[in-house]
């Protein structure tokens, strides 16, 4: 008897399942080349997840397919005071469980985001006081006017307090090591999207949120959304040409002629705010990783130039990117600048000049040093460092280049022994703003000139380059950096940002390679409007 | 028979404690468990009482001890990536791996072994001939290339397969399976496929050298001689007394098709233990990694007890006791 | 026909051989050209008689046997002759009627009862199997038969054993069960390969004195293959002597024994020790039987041969007859009549 | 100049403890060698037959040191062997050889015969006086110096088998045990090794312990013969005596059943049954099932080796009571 | 005078033995016999008949990348084969990387080998605790796949040694991680050898002239186990490549700065789709044409060696 149950159980599940797959619902299938890990909005600042979790979580504010700042959670804000400003909240917004969304929610996200274990905690400075004003009303008091307080407040989503602490995820870490965090698989969001289930590496799967605020003015006809990370580039190109997927990113630069050659399926290529850049450490007084012992050759200006003249950029855009990069003189993409793109230019790739370069700094013999590069984060970024480190043979300069996956890259360019001398990473300013650049990349970090550029578990403390991993400090670039966070007359602002970068332009903090293209592939059964960021945000997807 | 699962059991208790030992090992000290587990700002005060918590203090000995105690319960600590059990993940992606292996064993098995029996039996024909060449060239091709190469021909050119998956499934609660769906069906045949071809010239080349060998035994030739037809001596005897080391080489082989397919479901992207396993490799998530290699170590374990009582029941040589042995 | 009919032994004329061997050539190709391993053997078998087959290792005694029920490994072969079983000539058979003689009317039994028998196939199971191979017989009736087979070869409680396995039994019980095996569907001849060569002294003595038993009283023939002289001498009716894949003599067992003509007989017989004499040395034939790709020209003998002519090197001798139904191949006796 | 002494070999066959403790059954002891003492002269040919399982040839590894007893001694020249060490010990075996039954087997196919031979010479003699040593061993076994280039497959077992000797005598052993030396060799063959064996012992004053199951053989070699059953000794007598008038009945029968020339056509009694299992040997005396005169004392008792007046040992209670001839 | 002798007189036994005859027995055997000699040979001699030295980033120029064969449009002869993604030629990538390929497979298995026929030897002719041990040891190291085992090593030596050494000894990293995985395979074929051996009379003979254990173990077993050894190595050979193509195909071989066949195919499998065939395409016939050979040698030597199979 009960084996008959079981087995009437099961056929009523293949005929469902089989009419589940004929159903003709609007269901999204994209594929991505990275897994996503956690649900916690919080867990890791890395565009993706935030991007995806933005589907399901808002934040204060959120961005438009053109990248503009348009109220969400809150519907508008002010400036009481240079220190103070002043959010008013949408109301009637309920999150997916059914719980209001209220001030109390705000002011506990803001705690949670910079608790221990939030990968996100800059979003806001640890010494910013959040107060409920009312209900509806929550003042930011900051110990220093920031006139873009509120610039990357997109990726911080605002978090249902009820739900967090009834289900013990206060913490934004697993505590203990010995359980999971309940919101790694659960979420509660406010978004146009919910959660309904989520197996890392495998799939996730979302529904359209009938209760959404915005639903009036929706532009995507979406009722589900399958979400499967494809690591190999040839498995998810495929995935695409046979059909399998409506959307995969990104499309290896030297598949883009085969998938717009297929006749259903065509790429969407943009140029993405993203600058990938080489960086150099200055700051040790001997490089961790190479020949020259008891110096630093980084720390000579002629080897920085000679160093950016050995690269051969128009080969890597033709070659390596297949022409989808942009050649950049600066550390910003040009859109994100008052300057125009032609403002600053880049040094002319000049092998001989180089070579010269080198013996003048005493280095005839040229050296060698160890690079680090990931293989799984940028586009074509194993190849793009394979190809510098031919390049910089040419000049005498012998490359032991380390590529791995970015799971364990960032870690170690991030350890606080400043374990990289030379290694290849790229910057989106999440602010979209040139100061953010220069605050994480330019800023001097460091404590103490040759040592650590932080000690272990101090980097929480420092605000200034933190990501400056090179350990570049020009005392007036930070001088400079600060001025423009609280200048907000636009023009002088404007003034100060450039004469910033021609500072660090003429030190040659860095070696600015490119802004790689974001390149989506797309069946030509979906419409959607692509993201300069490379944030695939399902508001604006349209099924045929 | 009972001494020997006995024995067996014993044996393997020892096998699976080594292999404890070394995914302890591995644990413990590939890599600091507590940097692991926390971001780069956590403080020392707050990395000191997490130590203590994850009873990092204790003797060596004792901690051993908690680890296989966890371990039997199936409690293999939480991923440092996915920050989710181990177990709950592994068992989320169990039945996605051994329906892909037990299905490339099977299409192994059953073609291979007639195709072995084939080649044994007329050595002389072009068949013959082309099978065996096809085996050495399906154990010399690097099984991603076949992989790569299948799903450019049937998922990209033809269209016919999908080329990533495992398409539908169907949850039974304990279990997903993917062989109740007609999606879930197509997607499993390109990487069971590719997932078999290697075994299959294995058991094909296995079934033809020990036929061959049976062949020429002087039971074999006495069968003749008693007139038996061709029929009753190639599959009576001969074919019986192949397939009993057959069965068992092929049995063991299961485990390694089941680690194997860590390369299958990497080209096919296929959400099983092997694919959550490479990816632990790449960012050494090492309770993955120990787990993993517990489980694989307790999956040979048991089909080796398994094909020991098997290999008993089948070969009445092994079945009586030590006097009529002697006798 | 079965068992009815029983030869005298030295019978002749009137009855027809039940086995006539004529001019058989078995030949090897090999990579330095072709190994012939048997040449221009004849002989015949009469219904019921013992003919003991004698000679050393590589003689080709066991590849005559195999030749005969057509199991010869390849790449060996049959080139020339005929191997007449009352009247019907096996060498032309195709595999599949030869595979209908075997063990109907041929059955064989191998040096090692141990490795003759599967291993994973109960005693029962074989001769079941084989018997409903040949017989036209119902399963019940079949296991009825094998178990009288049983018993008249001497295995105590057949009901038992008859589903025990082969390790189950010791040498000579297994060896008793491949008789069964062989003699199940009656058989008019039976090919025995060394049958006692694996077994001890004593066991050795039960097992002759079975299959002559069963000889007698089923009328079957027996080509005895055996290096022992001492077995053929117990055993057989008539004895063939082979050397370097010929035969050099043959003739009744006592007459061969008693008086060897051929010199390699005389040497083989001399160089036996004996329990009865007191000699402090053997006489011994000098040398090593060649080897198949090193065999002489003219009698293969003739380097060894004490008694050498000058034609031995040069022509291979016939079969001539040296006594009553005793023949040898030796230009010793060509002699008087010219040649 | 040998002697042996009560000598024991018991091979431990059963089961793991695991087994023995889950089938609740003890050791099993499979007594291979159980309590034999003999002597050989010097310059004598001293056989031991026997059918399979009789323990015959772990007497001649036992004397050789090839296998370790379980108890008893083995005296060789008033030197107590298992007692001897290192260099002394060495010193003894040299003195002491053996030829194998298999000359297949008990040469290294990867060896020229040259080296094989000279192999007990290595360290002893330089290289030159060596390769002389060797060419005179093989003209003395029958081959010729140029043989030794050549590899084992080259030659016919009994070539083989005369290498093998020559191998043994490199050292100039004083005693030789030659187990099976001729049953993988055919009859005429056969001839020709025993009648070497026969010559080198004329040379040079050998020894043997000869070991073999064929009775013939062992008629044709020795002088004295002790017949051996499930490990133990039947009977020990001279060649001649034993042949003429064998006391013990199992003596009798492996005479009976000795296939002879001289009986064409004759039937003869066999006797039935076959050797017992040796890991469950009968009660008693050990040949007492197959025993036509066996009585209950025989079931009981084992009986024990008791010299008669005309040379010959027997263990027999048949024989003692007298009840036997 | 007798040295020459000697030569040619082994030289004649060597090719009238039954060795070569078997050799020449078979088309396929010679044939995958040149081929391996010459891909043996064009690996040993690929300085001398490269056309650039691949390894050295200096010698590639980026602007030569994607270059198709010289047959094809836009081919050139100074690429015979065409480019990779980094303008490296391929044929003298493929030469390098053979080598490199092949000298992880030789030292490898070399390692696997003294190892496992070490133990297998010690094993089988002792026995008693000492195989008990050994044995159970194999046993734990079967229980994991060879794929596996070489899996936790490289990740093992990638946690524990410091970051940048990696590039050094990766290569080693992958010969003991490939060599650890296959000496299960040496060690039980030898240890079943040896038991037989050693009860075999020569090694009695041996016994009883007073030659020590260790010197009966190598000068009278070892030499006894060289044919299957042989057999195993030759196919333990096509393993080992195979898998280290593999592993790097997984991303844990060699670095793509100095390319074996392995991590030539994964780099060239990104251009599959894209219609550079050549990138993918050369490299894995290369790949299977050496391992074919390989595997094909290893075959006929089985059988040779297996005279019940003849």
């Amino acid at each position: 008897m009960r084996w008959k149950i079981s087995m009437f159980a099961i056929l009523l599940m293949v005929t469902i399942s089989f009419a589940a797959a004929s159903a003709q619902a609007k269901e999204l299938k994209f594929a991505f080349q990275g897994t996503l890990n956690s649900f916690d909005p919080y867990n890791l600042n890395e565009t993706f997840h935030l991007g995806t979790q933005g589907n399901v979580y808002e934040g204060l504010i959120r961005r438009g397919a053109d990248m503009s700042i348009q109220p969400a959670l809150a519907v508008r804000w002010e400036v009481m005071e240079p220190t103070r400003w002043r959010f008013h909240l949408r109301r009637g917004v309920k999150y997916h469980n059914g719980n209001p969304f209220t001030a109390d929610d705000v002011v506990f996200s803001a705690t949670r985001v910079r608790a221990e274990g939030s990968d996100l905690k800059t979003r806001i400075a640890a010494d910013t006081k959040v107060v409920k004003v009312d209900d509806y009303t929550v003042d930011f008091i900051t110990s220093k006017p920031n006139p873009i307080l509120h610039f990357e407040w997109a990726t911080w989503a605002i978090m249902d307090k009820e739900w967090t602490e009834a289900n013990n995820a206060v913490s934004p870490q697993n505590v203990g090591g010995k359980q999971e965090n309940y919101a790694t698989r659960h979420a509660n969001g406010t978004g146009p999207f919910k959660l309904v289930s989520h197996e890392s590496g495998v799939k996730t799967v979302f529904e359209v949120n009938p209760n959404w605020w915005d639903n009036p003015n929706k532009t995507h006809n979406l009722t589900r959304v399958i979400f499967t990370p494809i690591g190999s580039d040839a498995t998810r190109v495929a995935a695409l040409l046979s059909g399998q997927v409506d959307m995969v990113y990104p499309v290896p630069v030297q598949d883009q002629r085969r998938v717009n050659s297929t006749p259903s399926t065509r790429v969407l290529v943009g140029p993405e705010l993203r600058t990938i850049f080489l960086g150099m450490d200055q700051h040790s007084d001997e490089l961790l990783h190479s020949s020259v012992k008891g110096k630093n050759p980084f720390k000579d200006k002629r080897v920085r130039e000679a160093f950016f003249r050995a690269i051969d950029i128009k080969a890597i855009q033709e070659k390596v990117m297949r022409g989808l990069s942009e050649p950049s003189s600066l550390m910003i993409a040009p859109s994100l600048t008052p300057l125009s793109a032609t403002h600053f230019k880049r040094l002319e790739y000049d092998p001989g000049k180089a070579r010269s370069l080198l013996s003048a700094a005493g280095y005839g013999k040229g050296f060698s040093i160890g690079m680090d590069c990931p293989n799984d984060r940028y586009v074509n970024d194993e190849s793009i460092c394979t190809a510098v480190v031919s390049m910089l043979a040419r000049v005498g300069i012998r490359v032991n280049l380390l590529a791995q996956p970015k799971a364990k890259y960032f870690p170690k360019i991030l350890a606080p022994n400043l374990d990289a001398s030379f290694y290849l990473l790229g910057w989106t300013p999440g602010s979209l703003d040139s100061w953010n650049v220069l605050h994480n990349l330019h800023g001097c970090p460091n404590l103490k000139n040759g040592g650590p550029i932080w000690p272990a578990g101090a980097r929480n403390k420092i605000t200034r380059g933190k990501f400056n991993l090179g350990g570049y400090c020009n005392p007036e670039v930070d001088r400079l950096t600060d001025k423009i966070l609280g200048e907000t007359d636009k023009k002088k602002r404007d003034a100060l940002i450039e004469k910033a970068w021609g500072i660090t332009i003429r030190d040659i903090s860095h070696i600015p390679l490119h802004q790689q293209a974001v390149s989506w592939g797309v069946s030509n059964k979906i419409s959607l409007k692509q993201r300069p960021d490379n944030v695939f945000d399902w508001r604006h997807v349209y099924m045929k | 028979m009972f001494v020997l699962i006995v024995r067996r059991t014993f044996q393997s208790i020892i096998v699976m404690l080594v292999v404890a030992l070394l995914a302890f090992t591995m644990f413990r000290y590939v890599g600091d468990p507590v940097a692991m587990l926390v971001g780069q700002e956590t403080s020392l005060q707050e990395r000191a009482a997490l130590r203590e918590n994850l009873g990092l203090n204790d003797p060596v000995p004792v901690q051993f001890g908690r680890f296989v105690l966890n371990m039997v319960q199936g409690e293999f600590g939480i991923s440092y990536q996915i920050g989710r059990p181990v177990s709950e993940l592994i068992s989320e992606r169990l039945p996605a791996t051994l329906e892909l292996s037990l299905l490339a064993a099977l299409f192994a098995l059953l073609t291979g072994i007639p195709m072995g029996i084939y080649t044994a039996l007329r050595p002389g024909r072009w068949l013959s001939h082309f099978f065996l060449t096809l085996s050495l060239v399906g154990i010399s091709l690097p099984t991603f290339l076949i992989g790569i190469l299948l799903i450019l021909l049937f998922g990209v050119i033809l269209g016919w397969l999908p080329t990533f998956g495992r398409g539908e499934v169907v949850d039974l609660g304990w279990w997903t399976t993917g062989l109740l769906t007609e999606s879930g069906i197509k997607s499993l045949l390109m990487p069971a496929f590719t997932l078999g071809i290697f075994q299959l010239t294995l058991i094909m080349r296995l079934v033809r050298s020990e036929m061959l060998e049976v062949l020429r035994t002087d039971y074999i030739k006495f069968a003749r001689a008693r007139g038996l037809t061709n029929r009753a001596v190639n599959f009576g005897h001969a074919l019986k007394n192949t397939l009993v080391p057959v069965i068992t080489i092929t049995g063991l082989q299961l485990g390694s098709i089941i680690a194997f397919a860590i390369i299958t479901e990497t080209v096919f992207q296929w959400p099983g233990m092997g694919l959550l396993f490479i990816g632990a490799i790449s960012s050494v998530d090492i309770p993955i990694m120990s787990a993993y290699l517990v489980l694989i170590a307790l999956f040979f374990v048991l089909i080796n007890l398994t094909v020991d009582i098997l290999y008993n029941v089948v070969d009445p040589r092994l079945r009586g006791d030590m006097r009529s042995s002697l006798g | 026909m079965e068992g009815a009919e029983r030869s005298q032994e030295e019978s002749t004329g009137q009855v027809q051989p039940l086995l006539s061997v004529r001019d058989l050539m078995v030949q090897f190709p090999n990579r330095r050209g072709v190994l012939t391993a048997i040449q221009d053997i004849s002989f015949d078998l009469m219904p019921g008689e013992i003919l003991g087959v004698v000679g050393e290792s590589g003689a080709g005694k066991s590849m005559t046997g195999n030749a005969i029920i057509g199991l010869l490994e390849p790449p060996g072969r049959i080139v020339k002759g005929e191997i007449l079983l009352e009247g019907k000539n096996l060498a032309a058979l195709s595999q599949q009627a030869m595979r209908r003689i075997r063990g109907r009317d041929i059955g064989a039994i191998f040096q090692d009862p141990l490795t003759s028998l599967n291993p994973l196939y109960t005693v029962g199971d074989m001769l079941v199997e084989t018997i409903l191979t040949h017989l036209p017989l119902s399963r019940a009736e079949a296991q009825t038969r094998a178990l009288d087979m049983l018993s008249e070869v001497g295995i105590p409680a057949p009901h038992e054993r008859i589903g025990h396995y082969p390790h189950q039994f010791s040498g000579g019980m297994r060896q008793r069960v491949v008789i069964a095996l062989a003699l199940c569907a009656n058989p008019k001849l039976v090919i025995a390969d060394e049958p006692t060569t694996a077994l001890d002294v004593s066991v050795q003595a039960q097992i002759i004195n079975l299959l002559k038993r069963l000889s007698k009283e089923h009328g079957t023939a027996v080509i005895l293959i055996t290096h022992d002289m001492g077995v053929i001498a117990e055993t057989a009716d008539r004895v063939c002597v082979m050397y370097a894949g010929r035969i050099v003599e043959i003739g009744p067992v006592r007459q061969i024994i008693s008086a060897p003509r051929h010199p390699y007989t005389v040497g083989l017989m001399a160089a036996i020790p004996k329990i009865g004499s007191g000699a402090d040395k053997l006489i011994q034939i000098e040398g090593v039987m060649p080897r198949l790709d090193g065999i002489p020209a003219g009698c293969a003998f003739n380097p060894r041969c004490p008694q050498k002519i000058e034609a031995c090197t040069r022509t291979v001798p016939p079969m001539i007859a040296v006594a009553e139904n005793q023949l040898a191949a030796c230009h010793l006796f060509t002699k008087p009549g010219g040649a | 100049m040998i002697q042996v002494e009560n000598l024991k070999c018991h091979f431990d066959v059963s089961g793991s403890w695991l087994a023995r403790l889950i089938n609740r059954t003890g050791r099993i002891l499979v007594k291979a060698v159980d309590d034999v003492s003999f002597t050989i002269h010097k310059g004598e040919i001293f056989s031991l037959v026997g059918e399979s399982g009789s323990g015959k040839s772990t007497i001649g590894r036992l004397i050789l040191g090839l296998e370790n007893a379980t108890a008893g001694s083995v005296h060789f020249d008033g030197q107590r062997l298992d007692r001897l060490k290192g260099a002394g010990l060495l010193a003894q075996r040299r003195r002491m050889q053996m030829i194998f039954q298999d000359p297949y087997a008990s040469l290294n196919p990867r060896w020229r015969v040259k080296n094989l031979v000279a192999e007990p010479l290595r360290g002893t003699l330089p290289k030159a006086e060596r390769l002389e040593a060797v060419g005179g061993l093989l003209q003395q076994v029958g081959l010729s110096p140029a043989d030794g280039d050549k590899y084992p497959h080259e030659f016919s077992g009994g070539q083989r088998q005369r290498i093998c000797i020559a191998r043994a005598l490199a050292g100039k052993p004083e005693f030789l045990v030659c187990d099976e030396p001729t049953s993988a060799l055919d009859v005429s063959v056969q001839a020709q090794i025993l009648n070497l064996m026969r010559d080198l012992q004329d040379e040079y004053g050998l020894t043997y312990l000869f070991i073999s199951h064929d009775m013939a053989v062992v008629k044709h070699m020795s002088d004295r013969i002790a017949v051996m059953y499930l490990g133990r000794i039947a009977e020990i007598a001279p060649a001649d005596q034993l042949f003429e008038n064998p006391h013990h009945p199992y003596s009798k029968m492996l005479l009976a059943a000795v296939p002879s020339l001289e009986g064409v056509g004759k039937e003869r009694t066999v006797i039935q049954g076959e050797v017992p299992n040796p890991v469950h040997p009968p009660t008693g005396c050990a040949f007492h099932p197959r025993c036509p005169h066996a009585n209950e004392r025989c079931k009981a008792e084992v009986p024990r080796l008791i010299a008669r007046s005309d040379g010959s040992e027997v263990a027999c209670h048949g024989v003692e009571e007298g009840r036997l001839p | 005078m007798e040295v020459t002798e000697r030569i040619r007189d082994s030289l004649h036994r060597f090719f009238d033995g039954d060795f070569w005859y078997s050799f020449t027995q078979s088309k396929i055997t010679m044939i995958s016999g040149g081929v391996t000699a010459v891909m043996l040979l064009a690996a040993f001699f690929a300085p001398l008949i490269s056309l650039q030295n691949p390894f050295d980033p200096a010698a590639l120029n980026l602007m030569d990348a994607f270059t198709p064969p010289v047959w094809a449009e836009n081919g050139s002869w100074a690429f015979p084969l065409g480019t990779d993604n980094q303008g490296r030629d391929l044929y003298s990538a493929i030469l390098y990387g053979s080598r490199l390929s092949l000298f992880i497979g030789f030292a490898s298995v070399s390692l696997a080998m003294i190892l496992g026929v070490t133990l297998g030897l010690v094993a089988g002719y002792l026995g008693g605790i000492v195989d008990v041990v050994i044995m159970r040891v194999a046993d734990v190291q079967l229980s994991f796949p060879a794929i596996l085992i070489a899996l936790l090593i490289d990740g093992v030596a990638r946690a524990l040694l410091p970051n940048n050494r990696h590039e050094d000894v990766v290569v080693y990293v992958l010969v003991l991680a490939i060599g650890l995985s296959q000496w299960v395979n040496f060690a039980r074929t030898v240890r079943g050898i040896s038991m037989v051996e050693r009860n075999k009379e020569y090694v009695l003979a041996a016994r009883l002239i007073g030659i020590s254990r260790p010197l009966i173990m190598l000068r009278h077993i070892l030499p006894n186990t060289m044919g299957p050894v042989l057999v195993i190595a030759t196919i333990s050979m096509g393993v080992a490549i195979l898998l280290e193509a593999t592993l790097s195909f997984l991303g844990v071989g060699v670095p793509p700065t100095e390319p074996s066949l392995g991590t030539l195919i994964r780099i060239g499998q990104d251009f599959l789709f894209s219609g550079e065939w050549w990138i993918v395409i050369f490299p894995g016939a290369a790949l299977v044409i050496l391992v074919l050979s390989v595997n094909l040698l290893g075959d006929w030597l089985r059988d040779y060696f297996n005279p019940k199979l003849r």
